[in-house]
């Protein structure tokens, strides 16, 4: 197996297997793993959410996303990085995002794991359609 | 030419599709003052990116006959 | 149950069940949570590593991990935090140590989970005994 | 006083003892250097921490009859 097939970032439209995931870390070498779930909360902006769709233009966002963990491996002294993002229909308390990184020392560990999920949500083409308690929805687009 | 455009997200709900063809003989600027204009879209320019062909770009990229073009409203993955 | 019954530091001289202490974070007002596993390595300072024992002054570390926890609490916009650290005989890839912190954005879960464990192997009085390959053992007492 | 005195890691090691009972009259210094030279313990007391009864305390803290005397090695947890 190449090197970089240990590493990834993809789309999941059925439920993150954060455990799964963590397998996919296990390294020898490596003394620190450090792991990022993003999870539906029950609010955002004090209004009362109930559920969240996630849409991705999926294409490109995988694309992206493996380039964000490629710079991150490029930055960092990790050895591996592993990814998944959800589309589709989330609940509170379902997990949106997982990111995992395995280095040999914390440092880098921290600090890439907080890279990637930074640029994810700043880069990655991933729209939240938000449903309100009140049965109002939105679209968020940050400023 | 004819471009195939497609929409996500809040420009899709207001596009009412998710993709249309459309012939155009002008740039990406102009398309996208055009089906703005066309779909009710009032998101100012400076706040959507160009995806042309599934990659980014930027706005001065040439289009051709058959392109994909996206444009993408600010992300809110994570 | 009081807000810190849900957040504590402790020792654990059988296996660190890294799924439960994930579950005891969950909270429907937390967006974030970050996790540190920290993991036996087969090598350091060059030297290839077969197991490790890890030895504690059982009081006076957990009242220290809690101290840490606490300050963390304090300093951080968090809900939870869960610690755990293995004390005994430990195999390659097996976990040291786990700390997860859930809070409502992923700034303050970053910046905690780090604090925690920063904090946790420059105060808590837990000693590792690295046992080499070649037979050599030594007792690790950093600068 | 009687003081009961726990060793752990290298110290321990070099102590060849978990805990002793001993017949002290000084402060922890002077307790740290007799023990010391008794194990041939040749860590720098700049090196060690003191805890007396499950609590880290200043070299300058006084011991009581009874006390629970520990010499901290620098800590390797994580």
């Amino acid at each position: 197996m190449s090197r970089g097939a240990s590493s990834f970032f993809r789309l999941n439209d059925h439920g993150i297997d954060v455990a799964g995931l963590r397998r996919a870390l296990d390294d020898r070498h490596c003394g620190a793993v450090v792991g990022f779930d993003g999870i539906v909360r029950d609010h955002h902006g004090g209004r009362a959410v109930s559920e969240l769709r996630y849409e991705a233009y999926a294409e490109l966002a995988e694309r992206e996303g493996q380039v964000i963990v490629e710079e991150a491996r490029a930055k960092f002294a990790v050895r591996r990085i592993v990814a998944e993002h959800r589309v589709g229909l989330l609940a509170i308390g379902e997990i949106a995002v997982y990111v995992g990184v395995a280095a040999a020392h914390r440092d880098a560990a921290f600090s890439a794991c907080r890279y990637v999920i930074d640029e994810i949500k700043a880069r990655v083409p991933i729209w939240k359609h938000e449903h309100y308690a009140d049965g109002a929805a939105e679209w968020i687009h940050p400023d | 030419m004819q471009l195939h455009v497609r929409y996500f997200a809040s420009l899709r709900d207001l596009a009412g599709r998710d993709a249309e063809r459309i012939e155009h003989a002008g740039d990406a600027v102009s398309l996208y003052e055009r089906l703005a204009h066309r779909h009710g879209i009032s998101m100012p320019r400076s706040r959507v990116r160009l995806a042309v062909n599934g990659a980014f770009v930027a706005w001065t990229q040439t289009l051709h006959d058959g392109d994909e073009v996206v444009f993408l409203p600010p992300v809110s993955g994570g």
